[in-house]
């Protein structure tokens, strides 16, 4: 019977993860990550509680973890912290540059107020938007000299985390 | 059976201070109607009173702050009294006084105690006459003109403090440390205030540094009585929100402490204060305090009093509206050490963006000596209409070492996913070696913002997690293999040494 | 950093109690090892522990009171002390014995104590010679002869009660009322006695009838003093099994309470008690007092203790057991009121037959002034093979009416699918008069059975809620439509008195 | 756009209700119940909560509901206390007479003690067998004269509630 395995590459933030690990019918999970250079054997003995959650046992010390997996992400809370690792076939290969032609929303919340017009040139530094979400808001500046070409959301609408809000003309600089 | 003038209790506000109340009315035998927006149909709160009412769509404005529709509210469900939690109308006077002119009791100070001491300058003043020390700075609101704004900025001198008039809670207030700052500074909590209270009058004050937040609970009945349950220590605030409180405050002198309660009942005394209230005051290094403001309502905090002198602060007000008297002050005594950690729908990895979005899983601590007020569940959606904290877990203890211990390990068995939380960054705040020892300052978050940073995931221990939640998915719960697995076994040669370090109840490297 | 002259502790136990110990470690830095048996793997005290030990297959005779597989988990996980709960081997002078000879603490009476008191027959002479008064009865075991067992119970009067000499918990033991029932009473009860104890040794006792079960909590350190912790009642018991306990006892004059906390520092000093026990004692309607028997652990009821006290129980267990001196008696002051309810899964409708399967559904209540002390979960396997109690709901509160009125709430608020349970019985049992009154007695249960039987069921509310899942299944849980529907719209013409007579929190008619 | 409906017929302990039940698109549940002769109007505003349990409002009363459907059978619980509804098209139609040629555990859990032998002839009253489950034993009694031609467990089995562990011969009476 040939144990059932987990083969995956994840990023965890900056780090990308490939994980190899079996489990035993004994409930044992062995294997191997690789991260860049380096390959580390991980081993641990894993039951699942009746409520879902996961318990490893390292070394006689005892880790509850609460996993929930959606999309491509798996999220996992370990000691009231959570984690997310990502799908890596997805995840971007590197961050996004900075100088992307438009702005977009910080968090998921409503407008508060948008300063700037179509066609407007802003000054590297001044105010774009103000996004507000519960007790909070978040002042989205421009960070380079730029032109307003297009505002999508105006003052008072929902938006979500990473939508474009203003987008600007593709002639001062960076990717078009 | 209750006693009470009243049977049927409206409570005006939501999430867990709408439900915290709900649980005293059915203990009471009172029954209890809720309010809700659209954003909250199906919340825990309209789940758990006896009746519901729609007040208006989701903007707080429109239905949690919307007096015509309160009362409203109040008509179509005949209720007699109201409760208004904490924020939203809690110590708003015109809403107190509408209810009273409709013969609806309001469990809170009377109409006439709010009117007095709505403009929080005018508080000042009143309790600065009762003997009462207050923070340096001008006794007049803050002009609309940008000149004259800088002006009164100049004469009261920098680092200084813009507040809402009508504010609390962190809404509405700024620090501002230069000049520079200071006009959208004040832009920013006029908006603010505005969204929160409907009123844009602020007010400055010279910035206390280096000081503790110590503040007073004081119960006064309509007779005159003045009870003092203590204090509360809530030093530990990022961005004028409160993060961490506990009581008593650790390490006050007793002579402090005497100083500390006198002058919380002087100024409840100073503005003839009814029903349960805080008086906040700064405590400065050399141990002088200072008053900083009076909250004419129940603190978001008022757990760890509950806790420390067991007793039911909402059962409390509700009796003091109901006009019985107090008992002696000798009969409220303290026992014990509590403290109370808010769980925020927050990213602390980015700046504390508030994080909205559908709850997916839930793990709420349990066991002796601890309480965790909430109004979350799987499924629950976090709205960015309103406050982000998700829930307040209570922990008691014979000491301050153990009721943080215990606090912590119910942290440590906290798990919420769906929406991020600072989970983390609390019980890296209870591991922090300065909150430990009770050397507790308000800048002590910000000061020591860089110890108290996400430490570096274990990485290894995530994988294994995940992978073990994909392969065991379906499994048979409690499988005899694992059962005859015996005890753990370790691979003697594999490198667990970061594991090894983690431990769940403590705080993680 | 504990303090402790142990680091790792043993639990020598399973379910709730388990999971209550280990709770009480972790607060205390100390490193907690659970024991489990093949039908517990992946069980709540499994999974909360630091480290995890099998100790046998599911039957407790091969598992949690095997003493050589508990001496083996312990040298296995090198823990240094043991804290046994209560039930199977926790009054066990021999396992106390066996882990004093091996340098191990037992967290617990000494095995010195055990010894001297193991048998309960000495236990009842010595308090006696302490000027405790006794229950009149042989003080000798029951004999194994047929005719000889009639003689002895002949001599001592029916009705009366055989007991198991190590017993505890109602187990063991059987009310006989008339000659007829007694040698199937006496098998039945040494079968029960032998599988639960390893013991089958009975004696009789004379019943008390009409009587109230008043037991105090004593907590003696190893430097001679006794310490009381209040009394509590629980003559709310169906067939000796303790249902509803509360703290202090209802309607005690003050010169009753004081001689039944007396009589039970007299008798913890009459064994030379040493850690917490508990000394039972029945009091008559005229107000005397007759010493029952001591429990030398920590009893089910605790909680109740712990809440009006505002102690931790287990964790005053565990200094004394390192030798710790307990502070003076004037620092144990109590405060308000407490009543636990106990959770079994028992089917009332069927003669309270245990009702064992997987749990499929749980809703847990929680407020403020709550305890919940449960190893459930949903998926969780109740078996055959141990006790059937799965919770403990614990309200306390400033008067005894309102810690009722909070546990009579928070039932309401229990859901338990998968297995049946008493949770309606316990609702029944806080709504009955004479409950209410105070007028507790161990024979209330059975007199008023007929009171306390389950109402008719509200048949078109359980059409409604079976309807409204199966048609909202899949629906939007804030389905915008419903939040406009606003206040609620009964049709004035349907017949919904059967329903507006029907109130959560409210025990139905 | 027509109402989703419910038309069951339940058993409710030993009534029989026949439930039609419709529910509006404004969360409206109304319909009728017949039981015998009897009709009676329902209606009760429904919400389902977010976690998934039912809250229906009668008449300004709120009554929170717990319900799962596991096989035929629907438990409901309100006010801590459950309620079993059976698919009454499987619903035995009457109680099984008193007269079985067997004799069943009255519970889940294990045989403590079987006192009777196959050709045994025993008295009614007499004990069959003891079924035992956590703190509790149960002694299984004959409830007239019968003659046991088949012991099916033995001490220390596991047994589950209604599964027959001694069987009579058909003689003395009853249907075989």
């Amino acid at each position: 019977m040939s144990a059932p395995s987990f083969r995956r590459r994840l990023a965890l933030g900056t780090r990308v993860l490939a994980a190899e690990l079996r489990l035993s019918s004994e409930g044992l999970l062995e294997g191997h990550v690789h991260e860049g250079e380096a390959r580390r054997s991980l081993a641990a003995e894993a039951v699942r509680a009746p409520d879902g959650s996961v318990l490893l046992r390292v070394g006689g010390e005892a880790v509850r973890a609460r996993v929930v997996r959606q999309g491509d992400v798996t999220t996992v809370v370990v000691g009231g912290r959570a984690y997310e690792l990502r799908d890596a076939e997805q995840a971007a290969p590197g961050q996004a540059a900075a100088e992307e032609p438009f702005a977009t929303s910080p968090m998921t919340g409503l407008v508060a107020k948008v300063s700037v017009a179509p066609g407007a040139r802003v000054a590297a530094g001044a105010p774009l938007f103000i996004v507000e979400a519960m007790k909070m808001e978040y002042v989205v500046r421009a960070t380079r000299e730029v032109v307003v070409r297009e505002v999508r959301r105006k003052a008072g609408e929902k938006v979500a985390l990473g939508e474009v809000v203003v987008a600007f003309e593709a002639s001062a600089a960076g990717r078009a | 059976m209750s006693g009470f003038p009243f049977t049927t209790v409206l409570v005006a506000n939501r999430g867990e201070i709408a439900l915290r109340v709900i649980r005293t009315l059915r203990v009471l035998g009172l029954r209890s109607v809720a309010v809700y927006s659209d954003a909250d149909a199906g919340a825990p709160h309209v789940l758990a009173a006896d009746r519901a009412v729609r007040i208006g769509p989701a903007p707080a404005r429109e239905s949690y702050l919307s007096i015509p529709a309160l009362l409203q509210a109040v008509r179509d469900s005949g209720a007699q009294a109201v409760h208004p939690g904490y924020g939203f109308l809690s110590e708003n006077a015109a809403f107190a006084r509408a209810l009273a002119d409709a013969g609806v009791v309001f469990v809170g100070p009377p109409a006439e105690v709010l009117e007095a001491s709505a403009d929080k300058l005018t508080v000042k003043r009143r309790v600065a006459a009762g003997g009462v020390p207050v923070i340096p700075g001008p006794l007049g609101a803050v002009p609309d003109e940008p000149a004259a704004l800088q002006a009164a900025a100049r004469e009261t001198g920098y680092p200084l403090l813009l507040k809402a008039a009508a504010g609390g809670g962190g809404k509405g207030m700024r620090v501002v440390r230069e000049a520079g700052g200071l006009l959208e500074a004040a832009e920013s909590a006029r908006r603010e205030a505005g969204g929160a209270f409907g009123s844009t009058v602020l007010y400055l004050e010279r910035l206390v540094t280096d000081a503790r937040h110590v503040e007073v609970q004081v119960l006064c009945d309509r007779h005159g009585q003045v009870r003092v349950l203590g204090e509360r220590d809530c030093s530990l605030q990022r961005r004028h929100q409160k993060v961490l409180e506990e009581a008593p405050a650790p390490g006050l002198p007793p002579e402090q402490r005497r100083r500390v309660h006198e002058a919380g009942a002087a100024a409840a005394r100073a503005l003839g204060y009814v029903n349960a209230g805080t008086v906040e005051m700064l405590l400065d290094p050399e141990g002088r305090c200072w008053f900083l403001e009076v909250n004419r309502r129940l603190q978001v905090e008022h757990p760890v009093t509950e806790a420390t002198f067991g007793v039911d602060l909402v059962a409390w007000q509700l009796r003091v509206a109901a006009g019985e008297r107090l008992p002696p002050q000798d009969e409220f005594v303290a026992r014990g050490h509590a403290v109370e950690a808010r769980v925020y729908a927050e990213d602390p990895g980015q700046g504390f963006l508030p994080s909205c979005g559908r709850i997916t899983a839930l793990d709420v601590p349990e066991g002796p000596g601890l309480r965790v007020d909430g109004a979350w569940g799987v499924g629950q959606e976090v709205s960015p209409h309103y406050d982000p904290m998700l829930a307040k877990v209570i922990a008691h203890g014979a000491t301050r070492e153990e009721a943080f211990a215990r606090l912590d390990d119910a942290l440590a068995r906290t798990a919420v996913t769906g929406v991020r939380t600072n989970v983390g960054y609390l019980r890296a705040i209870l591991a922090d070696p300065e909150v430990r020892a009770g050397r507790v300052a308000i800048d002590l978050l910000e000061r020591r913002a860089g110890e108290l940073a996400e430490p570096a995931a274990p990485a290894d221990l995530v994988l294994l997690a995940a992978a073990a939640h994909a392969l065991l998915r379906g499994a048979a719960v409690t499988a005899p293999a694992v059962g005859a697995a015996g005890a753990a076994r370790a691979t003697p040669d594999s490198p667990w040494q970061s594991l090894a370090g983690f431990r769940l109840g403590e705080p993680s490297r």
